[in-house]
């Protein structure tokens, strides 16, 4: 079952990666963008990590494609005129492919299989979240706002 | 409440510093509401002092340390603290108070200033920075402290910045303390390397207590030492005494917060509060440490004495006798006198910002004149700036029995004449003494009696803001000596923490005697010389090169511009010409080499290879083409350049492993 | 369930998908994409490398994750903002255009 | 039966299935039922029968809609995105039917059991954004487009305060788990005074808060704006007809009821009963009762305010909504952190009380909104 849900998973998620990396309507890429962070999520819960699953979909499909969405329509007028496809992208992403698959398939260490494991709960979460990683949290907390802040202030109209 | 108090001691200094940045906020235009927050901030400062001062009387040695942990790193952590004891809480109440009545006058005196509201936050920064220092249990609290206290003395000695005397007075302040404080930094690291704790009381383990101490063993002396030019620096003592005298260029109610009650007083303080470190390895109370601070104290009290008798603006004699008053403070600190050194900072913290702020009265009411010459006759025009100036001068020049400042100094006195090293220090100081009542009688006489000159033409009484904080000093200043009589020592008592018993037997002294015949040929022989003196002085008549001497700071500062500064300045110079020249030169040689060899490669080019050129510009020209186009400014060729490196990393790491 | 290498390599296709989105398309909301395909693909190393690890595991690698998402968000509000921003300013928002940066 | 022999995946898959049935009977018949009692409801309240033609008291009539809707034509726009303008529907009819998944119905009747379950309930509330701006998108319209972007900001708007009013409640439970949060609202004082979060000062705000960030959310009247017919024709739905528009129509439904059990669960005690000795009654039937008043204030509320204007409706939002949510989690720290009792209830009152009257007094609302003053049209 759970090889061909993974099957499953990877194929819908490296297609529309690959969708969203090629498509030539802009709207479509953002879209199949969506769907890959579905399918990323799928993964997630695949492999017991709920949470982050639901949080991704949370911020990458309520936020992140949502603000991608309204990008492309603030420049709309280019969006349809900006095309062409740079070749040489490609060799150097099959490259590192490769360079990667080579790197992964000569590692021996990496071919195990999962043992059973306690799914990791909010709560748990939650707790790590308030004491271990509790300077992170803040840090991450500036770092939002001022990622808010600065986002408005770059958006902000010019005045000529 | 007092518990509370004690527990929260660094609410005081916090008070006056909300009130400097809440002013700062308000910005230019809340002038009333700028002095109110900054009264009101010291009056918190103030109550909470006192506050904190109540159950400092109740148990004998009361002392409570807050220590908490700033920072780890690795296995170190630094810690650093709050402490309340007798020497700290006199303190914050002295400062908080004598603050007070400064700030109070200030609303007075800088009413016409256009920055008056800044003027106050750095009142009260300086304020709330001078109250940290005198709590910090740590010496690296204390330096933060003594830096800020440093910045805002900079900052209200140059605070009319549009004076050029006044901003060069700033810089020099700044400056000249921080050669006291490199060595009073480098002092504090010595002693964490000696000691690894810089906390000073730490339940046995700090560096003052008895653990500490131990292990700072022979090099204790150079640390103390160390620690003294921070003192040197801050307190102006021979040779870094310099900056003082030029920090009059600030408004009058700076000088008497930095000169007269706070700022001058933290070296004094900071000896009395690491005083445990100059007495490690003391036989009969006397170290090698001590006995430099003794000669230091000795030399700045008797120089600064003989200078301010040869000066004309009414600030800079206060000035001088501020400097002579510290090196008295000194000489007790170092002969062994603590507590009297501490007593007689206190009550100098009275009397001289009375001083300094009759001072301030006197030149607002001449309309902003600093010469006394131009002075005279103001007693009637000012009665009471005269009469509270009359109980600051007789205090200062050490008249017994109702001024505490004659207590003070007949302490300071008994305890030098037992020091057993030397009876000179001694001796020195009572020709000091003598002199203090002389430069006082001279610098009253000018001021004050006699007929009217330019200046006193049109003078006219301050108003009652001002008056009011004089009348209260002018109080303490006598009040205080109740505490201090040594028929009833409960300041000293108090101080090194043994109940106080009244005996008045104790009352008369014989070598209170010495003291009063002093003062008196000081007061006499003043009266005597000055009383002609119309607008101009008898010793400069009779002996000018003398005087002129005098006039002129003993020339310290030209010694200084001919030795240090110019040596400086013949290093900035050396440095400049191995710039320009050797340097420079190199580079020029180098460039001459590739010049030569450019002609040589272009001499080949024209007539060797001449049939090649061609071909090998068009090589360069393409290769240059291609590089430029590596550098599109395209941000995807950059990105792709990245993943091809990060590419050959990872084919690296796996080849590797 | 299948082995960790077979997941990494998924997650190295999905980095490299990225990687082409980034390099290839002209628009510069593609860049963006690509990036945020990239962190997508490394935060599932992140959970994989904690989902192999010899149990009990400490969750640092769903701790990073969350982190990493957080940070991804910060990053694509203020990219977009940034791609906006140079539309007004260029009136475009092709990459090739924009090379100021040209040495 | 067969059961034990049965392989693991075959009884998941059959259990998920008879869940997903169960809940699409229920609520496509409840959303048969609402859609027609909205409408005599709001005849009522206008003084009309509503309809009553079709079968017994009219009750037939949402048959006779669905007939009509399936036979119409099914308009493309030619230059539309087909297959944008196609999965909009689709997606946001998933996404409200998915986020129905997670509410506990009675006692242990939840359907799918997440640990993280209202995250979940969000993470998918918040796809629906996406698929409104692809139904205004995929339409090629300017009123499509106009209306998913007013939606989309008002719904993102309204996401905060909708997701920080449930904070406080997650607090105090300690836990995302839905059931959890019904089970830490079981208990009675007395026997009749139920410790529902929405008795606690921070809890009835919290409550109100999140009933109007849900009306928006679900595009009721008064917030409606994204739909307006005087104004932009029927918004992102302006293009769809036929089918796919009575997708829409069910969707924003069925959103409504998702919204409304997640309060229910949240605030009003989900399946308890309000006084301990009614218990016995039915666990769901008690949940579908309150589930039924909250649409019922739905319904009357469309049919006694007018709709808001859109700045009005961002102002509020960011201005009032938003502070007072962030007052809520405050309060409820305060309640938690005095005991509990009687002590935390009034502290936590007060410190509603005092950050209300403050934004009162900075919003001035006098002069917010004040009659509109026309520049260019006099």
């Amino acid at each position: 079952m759970s090889t061909v849900a993974f099957a499953a998973i990877a194929i819908l998620t490296l297609a529309a990666a690959l969708a969203a990396a090629t498509l030539q309507k802009l709207m479509h890429a953002a879209l199949s963008f969506a769907v890959m962070f579905v399918g990323i999520s799928a993964f997630f819960f695949l492999l017991g990590a709920e949470f982050i699953g639901l949080v991704q979909i949370f911020v990458y499909i309520g936020a992140v494609a949502v603000l991608i969405v309204f990008t492309i329509l603030l420049t709309r007028h280019d969006a349809e005129k900006v095309r062409g496809f740079n070749w040489s992208g490609v060799i150097v992403a099959v490259a590192v492919f490769a360079g990667l698959g080579w790197a992964i398939s000569k590692t021996k260490s990496l071919s195990i299989v999962p043992q059973q494991i306690q799914p990791v709960t909010v709560q748990r979460i939650g707790e790590l979240l308030m004491t271990n990683y509790v300077w992170p949290l803040l840090c991450v907390g500036v770092l939002l706002t001022v990622a808010l802040i600065g986002a408005l202030i770059l958006v902000m109209e010019e005045k000529s | 409440m007092n518990s509370w108090i004690t527990t929260n001691v660094w609410l005081i200094p916090a008070a006056p510093i909300l009130a400097a940045l809440l002013i700062l906020a308000l910005g230019k235009a809340a002038r009333r509401q700028g002095a109110a927050y900054a009264v009101i901030g010291q009056l918190v400062a103030l109550t909470m002092s006192i506050f904190a001062f109540v159950p400092t009387l109740h148990s004998h040695g009361f002392r409570s340390v807050q220590n908490f942990t700033w920072f780890t790193f690795g296995e170190q952590t630094l810690r650093i603290g709050f402490v309340l004891d007798p020497l700290a809480a006199a303190m914050l109440v002295m400062i908080s108070l004598v603050g007070l009545c400064i700030f109070i006058f200030s609303v007075g005196y800088m009413a016409e200033d256009k920055n008056f509201s800044r003027f106050f936050a750095y009142l009260s920064f300086f304020s709330g920075a001078m109250l940290g220092v005198v709590i910090a249990n740590s010496l690296v609290l204390l330096f933060v402290f003594w830096e800020l206290v440093g910045l805002a003395s900079y900052l209200l000695i140059g605070f009319w910045i549009e004076r050029p005397s006044a901003a060069a007075a700033a810089k020099k302040a700044f400056i000249t303390m921080r050669i006291g404080d490199m060595g009073f930094f480098l002092g504090i690291l010595w002693l964490y390397h000696r000691s690894g704790t810089l906390l000073f009381y730490d339940g046995g383990q700090g560096c003052l207590e008895n653990v500490g101490l131990l292990t700072l063993g022979a090099s204790a002396t150079f640390i103390a030492l160390l620690i003294f030019c921070g003192a040197v620096g801050k307190s102006g003592q021979f040779p870094l005494h310099v900056w003082l005298p030029d920090a009059m260029e600030g408004p009058t109610p700076v000088s008497a917060l930095i000169h007269a009650a706070t700022m001058v007083a933290a070296g004094v303080f900071l000896v009395a509060r690491v005083y445990p470190i100059f007495l490690v390895g003391a036989i009969n109370g006397v170290t090698p440490s001590l006995t430099v601070v003794v000669w230091i104290g000795v030399v700045t009290g008797l120089m600064a004495a003989l200078i301010a008798v040869a000066q004309f603006d009414i600030k800079r004699i206060l000035a001088y006798s501020t400097v002579s008053q510290l090196g008295l403070m000194m000489v007790s600190l170092g002969v062994g006198g603590v507590a009297a050194g501490i007593m007689h900072l206190l009550a100098h913290g009275f009397f001289k910002a009375l001083l300094f702020l009759g001072a301030g009265s006197v030149i607002h009411g001449c309309h902003h004149e600093q010469d006394i010459r131009k002075m005279g006759g103001l007693c009637r025009l000012m009665p009471v700036t005269f009469s509270t100036y009359a109980i600051g001068m007789m205090a200062l020049s050490g008249v017994p029995f109702f001024f505490s400042g004659g207590w003070t100094k007949e302490e300071i006195l008994h305890a030098t004449a037992q020091w057993p090293r030397s009876h000179m220090p001694y001796y020195l100081m009572l020709v000091g003494v003598f002199l203090t009542a002389l430069y006082m009688t001279r610098q009253i006489i000018f001021v004050f009696f006699g007929n009217r000159r330019a200046a006193s033409e049109h003078a006219h009484e301050s108003p009652s803001v001002m008056t009011l904080p004089l009348i209260v000093l002018a109080v303490c200043a006598i009040l205080f000596s109740v505490v201090l009589t040594p028929a009833w020592r409960w300041l000293e008592n108090y101080l090194t923490g043994h109940p106080a018993r009244f005996d008045p037997h104790l009352l008369i002294q014989p070598m209170i005697i010495v003291s009063l015949a002093l003062v008196g040929a000081g007061a006499s022989l003043g009266i005597w010389m000055y009383r002609r003196a119309a607008g101009s002085d008898p010793i400069q008549q009779v002996q000018p090169a003398l005087f002129r001497f005098l006039e002129n700071k003993m020339w310290i500062d030209e010694i200084y511009d001919r030795t240090v500064i110019a040596l400086a300045a013949i290093a900035a110079r050396f440095s400049d010409w191995m710039d320009r020249y050797v340097w420079d030169g190199l580079v020029r040689g180098v460039g001459a080499i590739g010049h030569f060899f450019a002609r040589l490669t272009s001499d080949a080019d024209e007539r060797v290879i001449n049939a090649g050129v061609d071909e090998g510009t068009v090589g360069a020209h393409g290769f240059g083409r291609l590089m430029s186009r590596r550098h599109s400014g395209q941000i995807q060729t950059y990105l792709g350049a990245l993943a091809l490196g990060m590419l050959a990393l990872v084919l690296l790491y796996a080849w590797l492993g | 369930m299948p082995t960790l290498s077979i997941l990494l390599v998924v997650s190295a296709a999905l980095f490299c998908i990225g990687l082409l989105a980034a390099l290839s398309r002209r628009h510069a909301i593609f860049i963006l994409i690509g990036i945020e395909m990239m962190l997508a693909a490394a935060n599932l190393n992140f959970i994989a490398f904690w989902r192999f690890a010899p149990q009990p595991a400490q969750p640092t690698g769903v701790m990073v994750a969350i982190f990493a998402i957080a940070i991804a968000a910060a990053e694509a509000a203020v990219g977009l903002a940034m791609v906006i921003a140079v539309y007004r300013h260029f009136r475009t928002t092709n990459v090739d255009q924009l090379d100021h940066l040209k040495g | 039966m067969l059961s034990g022999r049965a392989p693991d995946w075959v009884i998941q898959a059959a259990s998920s299935l008879l869940n997903i049935v169960a809940l699409l009977g229920v609520f496509l018949t409840l959303f048969a039922l609402i859609s027609v009692l909205e409408r005599k409801i709001l005849g009522r309240m206008q003084n009309r029968y509503g309809p009553n033609r079709v079968g017994p008291f009219g009750l037939f009539q949402p048959v006779a809609d669905g007939i009509k809707m399936l036979i119409k034509e099914d308009i493309v726009p030619a230059r539309a995105d087909k297959i944008v303008h196609f999965l909009a529907p689709v997606l946001i009819a998933a996404t409200a039917i998915l986020s129905l998944g997670v509410i506990p119905y009675g006692r242990n009747m939840t359907p799918f059991i997440i640990d993280g379950g209202i995250l979940f309930f969000f993470a998918v509330g918040s796809t629906t954004e996406l698929a409104v701006f692809m139904a205004g998108w995929g339409s090629n319209n300017k009123f499509s487009m106009l209306g998913a972007m007013r939606a989309i900001a008002q719904m993102i708007s309204y996401e905060l305060p909708l997701i920080i009013t449930v904070l406080p409640v997650v607090m105090i439970v300690g836990s995302l788990n839905p059931d959890k949060i019904v089970a830490g609202q079981s208990n009675y004082s007395l026997g009749v005074v139920p410790h529902w979060f929405v008795f606690t000062p921070w809890g009835a705000v919290a409550f109100v808060l999140f009933f109007v960030s849900g009306l928006v959310e679900s595009n009721r009247t008064p917030f409606d704006v994204p739909e307006g017919e005087s104004e932009i024709v029927a918004g992102h739905m302006t293009e769809y007809s036929g089918f796919k528009y009575a997708t829409f129509f069910m969707a924003e439904y069925i959103g409504m009821f998702a919204i409304s059990g997640l309060g229910v669960t949240l605030f009003l005690g989900g399946w308890h009963a309000p006084i301990h000795f009614l218990e016995f009654i039915p666990s769901y039937v008690w949940f579908f009762v309150k589930l039924s008043i909250l649409l019922f204030v739905y319904i009357w509320l469309r049919g006694t305010l007018p709709r808001t204007r859109v700045d009005q409706i961002m102002n509020f939002a960011w201005k009032f909504m938003l502070p007072m949510a962030f007052t809520c989690v405050i309060a409820a720290a305060v309640w938690h952190y005095i005991g509990r009792g009687l002590r935390g209830w009034l502290w936590s009152l007060a410190v509603i009380a005092v950050v209300y009257f403050t934004l009162s007094i900075l919003l001035d609302s006098r002069r917010k909104f004040a009659p509109r003053t026309y520049r260019f049209a006099e």
